[in-house]
């Protein structure tokens, strides 16, 4: 990792711890906002000493933004998902059919498998159960949310929201 | 009115909790009891509008005490040793305490009630009397860090003595201290 | 636990935020709930997260543990410090009215220091009670 | 009471209502992996449509800003803890249950 | 609405607290107090709404950051036995 990818990864941390200071102080008098800016200080010491700051590929919290379309369409898929795994619920027959698979990742850095596993694990009726460098193993409640995981819809929003361009 | 009726549940949940915790003779089981009854109690003070105590709850149960919890399991057995015999003297000495604390209640006023000792006066000076002399708005922290400091730095004392004897106990490296085990079990 | 990725990234991302949650509390103790005791196990409960997902040896190279004990004794301290100077300055023990010009400014900079004491010392202890706990 | 608070009103009792449904999935599920599923309906269903309508019902301040890192920080850390959770169950003497397929 | 959803949320508290005592594995127990841990920052945060106080989301706030850290800790302690070890020195099983 080069010095101008720690200079931006501490740039986006300061960044964003700002935004959360300011978004939960809510009072914005001088010694506060000084106090403030005295703890994204210590916070962002702290976190490279710990040597959260140097990762092997570009993570951080601004990193987010990228993922804001993608979250708001994992969302969509997330209710869903739901409604189909509470009529499961719901229904006194019980109808599951649980199985394992595992599902090729195409992922570049280790932040967006990351985010494809919590995905998986988001939406109801799959599970990831183990993640390897390339691939993931999925529980599934029932074979159609194994079906439309294999379609790689999710697989590809991910990579293409990855791909984007820095903000 | 519908508070009344949450504290109730909640102190019913309490119990129900605090009596499983005490069936568990495996104390993993009733360490993670533990967790539930930390979260139920944190519900409780928010009901009974005491924000600092709930919020001290919340930090203290879901951060530290689970994990000194497992600190101390990792050191010992995991299951209690059973004693299914019922100890006579101490139902003896239990069931009248018992009977005298619930007569006691009869002393104590009664539940928010606004004749409160507490209420009548020592409230009152600090309610009226924080914002002129302390000046910050939550009236908690005017308490405890001024009209109370010495109590608060004598906490402050009790957690750096009690951080020492721990330290006391459990400093010297691990290695010593299962010999020391060892040897009495063998 | 470092090779369990989900767990290792989503740490690096959440102890950040738990760290500057702390402090707006152990900041915030005069408007909201909270105040030095909570911060300080909030604080706290970050580093004990980094020793458990990345291993406690890695959390002495961190935090050297000597620094920590010296910290601990620190915070109380500066609590007793502020009383001393309200008896320099010829009042009784922590009268915080003479720490400035008028009262309730010296009110309010006598809280906010005996706060970040509270919290240092909690803090602290915290980590040292898992230092001991967690032994190698 | 207006449009708004009937809609965020409902959009809460929903999500009570859902947590409900989770947990008696939790009841009937025959597996601890089965018992996961039903689990994750309740952090996210549950928290989806309660937090969202309590910032409904609250409009834009700092108060629904916050519920919203409530949610966010919720939708980051439960999963984890699931995906932890599982795979602690497979590394130990759990077998999931499989269905013929 | 507030006053119906806080009690069904009661409700289920008292279905977490009842799979939490009869969950026949320990992963189930754990489970249940997971479930237990997210209905409580919901409650909490319900109740601020139902008495008009909603100063106390702080509290929800600490719960949804913190409280995975315990879940964390039984499940590492449960594969381990002990807090101290990191994967690197223990190759076998990680979590």
């Amino acid at each position: 990792m080069s010095k101008y990818d720690i200079f931006f990864h501490k740039i986006s941390l300061i960044i964003s711890l700002a935004l959360l200071w300011i978004m939960l102080s809510g009072h914005y008098t001088p010694l506060l906002l000084l106090l403030g800016l005295l703890s994204v200080i210590i916070v962002t010491i702290i976190s490279s000493r710990m040597g959260l700051i140097t990762f092997d590929q570009p993570i951080l919290q601004l990193y987010f933004i990228r993922f804001i379309p993608y979250g708001i369409w994992l969302i969509g898929q997330i209710m869903k998902s739901n409604i189909d795994v509470c009529k499961r619920i719901l229904n006194p027959n019980l109808p599951i059919n649980p199985c394992l698979i595992t599902l090729h990742l195409s992922q570049a850095s280790t932040f967006a498998k990351v985010v494809y596993a919590n995905s998986i694990t988001l939406t109801p009726g799959t599970i990831s159960i183990d993640l390897e460098d390339s691939s993931v193993e999925v529980h599934s409640l029932s074979a159609t949310g194994a079906e439309g995981l294999k379609t790689g819809n999710m697989d590809k929003k991910i990579t293409h929201a990855e791909a984007a361009p820095y903000v | 009115m519908i508070v009344i009726y949450i504290n109730i549940i909640i102190l019913f949940l309490l119990i129900i909790t605090s009596i499983a915790i005490n069936q568990q003779d495996n104390l993993f089981a009733a360490t993670m009891l533990t967790g539930i009854f930390s979260l139920l109690s944190a519900s409780l003070f928010v009901c009974l509008d005491a924000v600092d105590v709930a919020f001290t709850e919340a930090a203290v149960g879901a951060g530290i005490a689970l994990i000194l919890f497992l600190g101390t399991l990792a050191s010992i057995k995991y299951k209690e040793k059973v004693k299914n015999k019922v100890s006579v003297s101490g139902l003896l000495l239990v069931i009248p305490t018992g009977f005298l604390l619930i007569y006691g209640i009869h002393d104590i006023p009664s539940f928010g009630a606004l004749d409160n000792p507490v209420q009548t006066y020592l409230a009152d000076r600090y309610i009226t009397g924080s914002s002129k002399e302390i000046g910050i708005p939550n009236l908690v922290t005017s308490v405890l860090a001024s009209y109370r400091g010495h109590d608060t730095l004598g906490e402050v004392t009790v957690i750096f003595t009690a951080c020492i004897g721990v330290l006391m106990l459990l400093g010297r490296s691990r290695g010593d201290y299962r010999g020391i085990v060892d040897k009495e079990e063998s | 636990m470092e090779h369990h990725l989900v767990l290792s990234v989503v740490a690096r991302i959440i102890i950040p935020l738990i760290m500057l949650f702390g402090l707006y509390v152990q900041f915030h103790g005069d408007y909201g709930p909270g105040g030095g005791f909570q911060a300080g196990v909030i604080f706290a409960s970050s580093f004990i997260l980094y020793g458990i997902i990345f291993g406690v040896k890695k959390l002495r190279s961190v935090v050297n543990p000597t620094i920590v004990r010296c910290l601990a004794a620190f915070g109380v301290l500066l609590y007793i410090g502020v009383g001393v100077v309200g008896i320099l300055k010829g009042g009784e023990f922590l009268n915080y009215n003479l720490l400035s010009k008028t009262s309730e400014v010296g009110q309010h900079i006598g809280i906010m220091i005996i706060e970040l004491g509270v919290g240092i010392t909690v803090a602290s202890a915290m980590i040292i009670l898992f230092f001991a706990f967690a032994k190698p | 009471m207006s449009n708004i608070d009937i809609i965020s009103g409902a959009l809460i009792v929903a999500g009570s209502l859902s947590i409900v449904v989770g947990l008696l999935g939790v009841y009937r599920m025959p597996d601890f992996f089965t018992r996961l599923h039903a689990a994750s309906v309740i952090d996210t269903l549950g928290t989806i449509l309660i937090l969202s309508g309590l910032i409904l019902y609250q409009g834009f301040n700092l108060v629904s800003v916050k519920l919203l890192l409530i949610l966010i920080f919720i939708l980051i850390t439960t999963p984890t803890a699931a995906h932890a959770l599982a795979k602690s169950a497979l590394h130990g003497k759990i077998k999931p249950i499989l269905g013929d397929d | 609405m507030f006053e119906i959803s806080t009690f069904i949320i009661l409700f289920s508290m008292f279905l977490a607290l009842v799979s939490a005592i009869i969950g026949k594995t320990v992963y189930d127990k754990i489970l249940a107090v997971n479930i237990f841990g997210t209905v409580t920052v919901l409650f909490i945060a319900l109740f601020g709404f139902l008495t008009k106080r909603p100063e106390f989301l702080d509290i929800a706030l600490v719960y949804a950051l913190i409280n995975f850290i315990s879940t964390i800790a039984i499940l590492k302690f449960f594969e381990y036995g002990d807090m101290s070890s990191s994967s690197i020195e223990k190759e076998e099983g990680d979590i």
